[in-house]
């Protein structure tokens, strides 16, 4: 953990701004929501990437989740956009802007139930952002009713008990070619904010599917979305640090302990070897891994899948690095002569 | 061709010529061919495609209209028929006007013959045996020998053919000989054993001099290049769908930035993706739009409501068809003016502009993206079928006359000079505030756009007070876009007792019947391009006892949006609609109006 | 409690009492006992919820309004003031009447006193320190302590509270002592350390007999379940959530067959599957709705123009919320109006009914499904947040007094007796025509149902004149809604020269005005029920010189239908708009009438 | 092939009808569209299935795939829906009319494009009814664009190139829980046939994705859903034969060499092996075999993934088995009495 520690001795970063300017409003979600926790793990690894915050702009939906771009990054940019439709805001601002680097925060009811297809087509397109579940398995804004991520016969107070089968985001993500999918769990702060890091430094979509409990809806120790069951069933595929482009990775693990996968910017993620070797670059064995935690009811967490060498949307289009919206009047409209030479063609 | 010495009085550019395929027989390349070739002759043209919702085999027709007076509007009367479908020969013949001419393919069933037309067999099978084509093409090859045949039996130049069919074909000489071939072989076969009986021929004549053919799709996707669009998201559907096809053919030749482009066009999987996209882009800066029709306004209702009320600049360019629901995708109607102008639920309130014209397709094109970067809110431009896709004459594009107006943007620069923000206050009194742009470094340029009630810092804020201002910053805001938009278009002496109000495509058919009432009935147009209306609207209603507001839509859309403008002369409106997907008629338009004004 | 000798003239079952909580602290449960308590002793009262649109922590303010005269609406002024969230205090201690009761909790930090209110500690703390409850349920006991402190000092009946409770806790009598235990305890604290000095009181009458306190989403889910609802689609949203809340409650207690139910009330991924499948369900002849709130609304219209178009039954119960877009999702308004008129694009127009009490959404939440299904159209109830979530005094409803009509539908047996069928042949020249739903095994009776254009069979037609006689009889149809939707209720002589006109929820506070403004200005009043209108609403428009239209949302919505209506009269309607979140008050409407009427 | 060839040799089937009576209005559609084929085989299955045309009702979104259920069964309802909207609707029908057997076709683009997320929904409700995909991984309707099934890189006259990766509709509909998962190609029609017989027995929400060539936009030979590559490339994971419950599954083969799978009425789906083993009913496997195509761009075709335990929409909203559609006036509205007894509970 070199880097968080170094960091965050120092008051100020490498652009010169202490932690405090990365914070937002002060949240009204409930005390204790696991939102709150995500929201601080992107506070602290937007500070200690020491990122500029003119750079980044906050995305969400509607729900407590995609209220909590208010509460961090404070000096960034953000939109609270609609129920479920976020992504295609996102696509067009990343198109339109290619230079910012974009936090999205989606809840499960904003992703899994009425944001599916936004959802599917932006990893399609591999539009380059972190992309969060807030995932509780419930409808928090709204009063507890039940998401496509709830689990399969569980009972809620208002809602009943839930005939459906949960529809498991990191698979969906897999399935439709994202090269970064991650699952965490707001109770392992550290994995969160290491995952966010390596996904701050990923040029495509990079999918974090964080377990992020309800206090007040869906905390009971049976829900898989609760706080309890999340710490008696978290299994870390491996243990993860990040490591920037800047500093030599010597992180003191024993040879073979370790693997990295390198991102877009040359920083890296180390990856500790815990009981079993675990391969993110292997496309079957992330299905296999995601498989089994659903058999076997574990809460997986870690880097699941990798894969950096997928095209960007921006690629794809075939785009100019700089931003559109940075395109002088003259630049957009072009000149007199060449609208004579079109309009010829149709004498 | 041998004159025949029994033919009465020659009636010269004056016809409207109907075409009767079956789609996906490829017969739009004969139909362009001798469009353009008329159109090069120097002869006022217009064409008018009135094929079916699906891909292969149904009953299409094509219409030309020769009109040395510039009349490009439809016409009732069918002089010239050119049979090439057995299903709809019978029907067609019918139409046919007395005196006419029909041409039919000699091996289609023919129709117990009048004696008040005049007949042209065309061996169309044994003139392609002889030609021989491969045979994929052999649909293609057979729909020139009409080509050849009427243009020997019309006088249609054959140089002025082949020099269509050379645009066409983008100077590849190889197809344009193949085609040729049948077409010469067609018009030696015709002049050996045709005779002309019936009136109507062409003749060069200098009335197209500089002027351009284009359909409104492609000079409003040129008109937005123009204007600067760097980034369309779309949807395919039917009649907008050639609008991002321009797009995509025309900002690759003209925004490259060595060999990059310098603009984006997405293709999204809905209209729900389309729209917000386009305001994503809209937001960071970029001049954005989405093109669609009908089903994609609807699904795209609960973004347009968010767009107003953050202020984000976007321009939705609506090629109606009719609707309700899926209703006629192929064909043309103006019912989307009453739902756009109230998109969205709660108290939102567009802003519209209304083409008349293939010209003003390339003019608000520009125009619109000034304007919704002025008000920071959705403009909505409403086409239509008919402009957007059919074939028009025009004077060549104006090059934009005004220098583009990218709205209230605070820069860094200007945030340290001025050393406070607020993105929703009313500085200026105008209900329009300053934006900042992400990417932004300057501290005091963030803010958080949301579509919930929020104060002048874009801060959360369910106080009634903040509601309440806000509300009526942006509904006075709204409203002021009645300086801006292109003010409506008069014609008369203003002093008639009658008026007509009408706006988008039926301006050609006013203007042809506008010549016809001119004799009979006096009376002044106005034409409306923009919606809210400005002041010369109220005052035209004011000038005239009785006013009629013509429009293809059922419910009399803007009838009624007039009516709640001029509530104190709402009984002076009178609605005049057709809606049965078929451009408007210069007769009926004449009819009507004498009919109802009691001649 | 000690009289004091001191105290003005008492002021008995007339007042407005804010509780100011923060949301999350359980104090509705509070609020509740001291509501129904009052109902108990037969006082007039009525309960509003005012709420942040999150889940814990920001302000609440609940008031109970108790008024002799029976007016439930909001009123500006409050007599009583509960202070419970020191966020809070200052501003609500500000905004309490001269000679109010301010109750406070004395860990608040007391703002500047003011010599013009009395005011009453409460030692909440240590009172909930005496009690010591479980941990989890410190917050709610702790509101206890204000009922019981308020209760002792107002002379609320105690009994009257615990029935209350019993009510709220199912008649467990466990919660119910644990918090009774409370409430004394308070109350006795109250008796011995405070001193009665504000003039507020309430006494037992017997205003209340028989009658009920319920809220409007209730009230139209039981509607709709007289009515026959057999299949529901919802997706949250609020303030509708608890309509669908309330189907699922108590469709298990009046719909079941042995053990299975005969109905299915689905949560569903949005509201465009939400109306797709209440739509599918219409069409298989199920009495079927959708609830939801102006965001859904949104997202419906595509397919609305569908079932307009198809001509499917089926109810969407719209609970307005303040739009545009997300806006003040706990905040009421009547924004919808116009949008849902005219939903869908292309020429969709709407059927729309406005209840304007919880008895009328009981009322109309059976009726819609009648008036549905006669027309083979979607039927839209506006309802707002005030009336859907807020609790309303009512007279018991009554039960249908009409035979359920399932509109034209032909039987199998039927089929065979006529012989033919044409799904949309206008037989009976009412515009209406005949359905017959899947699973009808007569060869006559399948038709596919499509959004394209079609003939009078069903079929696929482009035919001009299919489309337009189609559309024809379909205007005809939805206009003839106006004889079979509730016509409008009118008071007053009828003679004044003052109207007013109005609708929905405002209801409550008009009634209010009416008995203030008897004493100035005369005027008479019409409440809307639904649009298309009936005849009377041109008849009181004629009949008046200046009319006044009422309502909740920025841009005079229902204004501009109705000089749509009455184009000749257009001048004489005047738009009185308030839009800020909350209710009308009495007050309010009189001021503005007074004002612009000239007094 | 038992069945059919018997039932075939008779005129009238066992309610008494003739083939023609399965028939719809002539096609609109272009003359060798891989759709026209597809519903000869609906026809086909609907006719020796001996089903009463009443009791079906066909259900589309729009597209040329979507207009085709106008082509076919003549005499059954049906509802040509909205474009990628048409799931809901046929959940609402279903729901309300549980006695309805529903045939739904869609395009690629009306289900992977705009249709993912309900389509996602409807299989996760398990909605009983048979979905066919007419997969020609283009738009026809509207004249040759990209569709969210396209292959990567292909190239196409109007479109330019696609450069995002297709989406595996079978894949999709496996990872939301569906029982019934095949795909077929338009180009073998038995199969195609054999398929719907089974997947209109079978109780729950059967997904058929069929490769269907649109011959004027997307049949050039490199193209995955052309007549040729399909030709070339298919692929069957078994020889498939319906067997209807009032058979004895007498089909001549040697013992071992076939398994069955028993479907909801009692018929049964006989599975010929061919040159390897699968198992339809193992999960992993069928994952992995659509895993494998998709590497080695062959054509697997045949029931991919078959589980008849799952709970059907309306059981699990514990509905009666008669139609709600059939509930009387006097079943529908409760007494007097039972609504002053509610009331009392607002008193
Ligand atoms: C179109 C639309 N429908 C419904 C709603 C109401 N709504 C607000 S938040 C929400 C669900 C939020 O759930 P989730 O995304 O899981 O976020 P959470 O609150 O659990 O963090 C809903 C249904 C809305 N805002 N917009
Ligand atoms: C909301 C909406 N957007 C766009 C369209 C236009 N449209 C009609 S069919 C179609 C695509 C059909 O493609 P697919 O589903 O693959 O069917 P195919 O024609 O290829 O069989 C589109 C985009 C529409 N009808 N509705
Ligand atoms: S309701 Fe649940 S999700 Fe919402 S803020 Fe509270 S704890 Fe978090
Ligand atoms: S365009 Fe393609 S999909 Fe449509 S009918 Fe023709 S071949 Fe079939
Ligand atoms: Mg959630
Ligand atoms: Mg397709």
């Amino acid at each position: 953990m070199a880097t968080a520690v170094k960091t965050r001795k120092t008051k100020a970063n490498k652009v010169g701004l202490a932690k405090a300017n990365y914070k937002g409003r002060p949240s009204t979600l409930c005390a204790g929501c696991g939102h709150n926790s995500i929201s601080s793990q992107i506070v602290n690894a937007a500070y200690e990437l020491s990122l500029s915050p003119h750079q980044i702009i906050k995305l969400s939906g509607i729900g407590c989740s995609s209220k909590s771009p208010a509460y961090f990054l404070g000096r960034s940019h953000g939109f609270n956009s609609l129920h479920g439709r976020m992504p295609s805001l996102a696509t067009g601002a990343l198109v339109a802007n290619r230079s910012l680097k974009a936090i999205g925060v989606s809840g499960d009811g904003d992703t899994a139930s009425i944001g599916m297809g936004q959802f599917v087509h932006l990893v399609r397109r591999n539009v380059p952002m972190v992309y969060i579940i807030e995932n509780n398995g419930v409808y928090g804004l709204t009063k507890g009713q039940f998401s496509a991520t709830s689990d399969h016969e569980q009972t809620l107070k208002y809602a009943g008990t839930n005939p459906f089968m949960p529809i498991d985001l990191c698979m969906e993500a897999l399935i439709a070619n994202s090269g970064f999918v991650a699952r965490s769990f707001a109770g392992d702060p550290k994995q969160v904010r290491e995952l966010i890091k390596a996904a701050l430094s990923f040029e495509g979509t990079a999918v974090l599917d964080i377990i992020s409990p309800c206090v007040t809806f869906n905390d009971r120790d049976e829900s898989t979305k609760s706080y309890s069951w999340g710490r008696e069933h978290e299994d870390p595929l491996h243990d993860v640090t990040y490591v920037p482009r800047y500093e030599e990775i010597e992180v003191d693990y024993e040879a073979g302990e370790t693997t990295e996968v390198r991102l877009h910017d040359g920083s890296a993620l180390v990856l500790k070897k815990l009981d079993e070797e675990y391969d993110p670059t292997d496309r079957s064995a992330a299905i296999q891994i995601l498989e089994q935690a659903r058999a076997n009811q574990v809460l997986a967490t870690g880097l699941i899948y990798f894969n950096a060498d997928l095209a960007s949307l921006q690629d794809s289009e075939q785009m100019i690095e700089r931003p559109l919206s940075e395109l002088t009047v003259d630049e957009l409209r072009p000149s007199q002569e060449s609208l004579q030479e079109v309009l010829e063609g149709f004498k | 061709m041998t004159e025949s010495p029994t033919h009465t009085k020659q009636v010269v550019n004056d016809f409207s010529m109907v075409v009767a395929t079956a789609n996906g027989s490829g017969s739009l390349t004969s139909n362009l061919a001798l469009i353009r070739a008329l159109f090069r002759m120097g002869i006022p043209v217009s064409g008018k495609n009135l094929f079916p919702s699906n891909i292969q085999g149904l009953p299409t027709w094509y219409t030309i209209r020769a009109s040395s007076d510039g009349h490009t509007a439809r016409r009732d009367s069918v002089e010239i028929l050119v049979a090439m479908n057995a299903s709809t020969f019978a029907e067609d013949h019918a139409g046919l006007s007395a005196g006419g001419a029909c041409f039919y393919a000699d091996n289609l069933p023919k129709p117990r013959a009048r004696d008040d037309i005049i007949y042209y067999p065309m061996p169309i099978r044994d003139l392609v045996k002889e030609v021989n084509p491969p045979r994929n093409l052999k649909d293609y090859v057979a729909n020139m020998g009409y080509v050849g045949i009427v243009s020997e039996m019309l006088g249609i130049d054959l140089e002025a053919i082949r020099g269509a069919l050379l645009t066409h074909f983008h100077g590849r000489e190889k197809p344009v000989e193949l085609n040729m071939g049948m077409i010469t072989l067609a018009a030696e076969w015709a002049r050996d054993n045709l005779e002309k009986q019936d009136p109507y021929r062409v003749q060069a004549e200098n009335k197209t001099e500089g002027k351009i053919l284009i359909q409104g799709n492609t000079a409003g996707a040129l008109g937005a290049i123009y204007g600067g669009v760097s980034f369309a998201s779309w949807y395919p559907i039917t009649p907008a769908s050639s609008f991002a096809d321009a797009l995509r053919e025309y900002l690759p030749q003209l925004r490259k930035d060595n060999g990059k482009n310098a603009f984006a066009v997405i293709q999204t999987e809905d209209e729900l993706a389309a729209v917000g996209m386009a305001i994503g882009a809209g937001w960071v800066g970029a001049r954005s739009m989405t093109s669609t029709s009908g089903p994609g306004i609807s699904l795209m209702a609960e973004y347009v409501g968010l767009a107003f009320i953050v202020e984000i600049p976007l321009v939705i360019w609506d090629v109606q068809r009719m609707g309700p629901s899926t209703g006629l995708p192929t064909r043309t109607s103006q019912g989307d003016v009453m739902f756009v102008r109230y998109l969205g639920h709660g108290d939102t309130k567009n802003v519209i502009l209304l083409p008349g014209s293939v010209a003003e397709c390339f003019e608000f094109g520009w125009r619109a993206f000034d304007i919704a970067e002025r008000l920071q809110t959705p403009v909505f431009v409403l086409s239509d079928l008919d402009l957007g896709m059919n074939l028009w004459m025009s004077d060549p594009f104006d090059y934009p006359d005004e220098p583009m107006d990218r709205g209230k943007v605070l820069t860094a620069e200007q945030l340290e000079e001025i050393g406070e923000y607020a993105r929703y206050r009313d500085v200026d009194g105008d209900g329009i505030t300053y934006r900042t742009l992400p990417g932004n470094e300057h501290p005091l340029a963030p803010w958080f756009a949301r579509g919930t009630g929020h104060d002048d810092q874009a801060f959360y804020s369910e106080r009634p007070d903040d509601w309440e201002r806000n509300m009526e910053r942006l509904m006075r805001k709204v409203d002021s876009a009645r300086e801006l938009v292109p003010a409506p278009i008069q014609h008369g002496s203003g002093k008639a007792r009658v008026g007509l109000i009408y706006y988008g495509s039926t301006e050609s058919a006013v203007q042809e019947a506008r010549a016809r009432l001119s004799e009979g009935l006096e009376i002044d147009t106005l034409r409306l391009r923009a919606v809210p209306f400005s002041a010369e609207v109220k005052q035209f209603i004011d000038d005239h006892e009785v006013v009629y507001v013509l429009e293809m839509n059922t419910d009399g859309q803007m009838h009624k949006l007039l009516q709640l403008e001029v509530p104190e002369q709402a009984t002076r409106l009178r609605s005049l609609t057709q809606n049965n997907g078929l451009p408007l008629t210069a007769r009926w338009i004449e009819q009507s109006v004498a009919d109802q004004a009691g001649g």
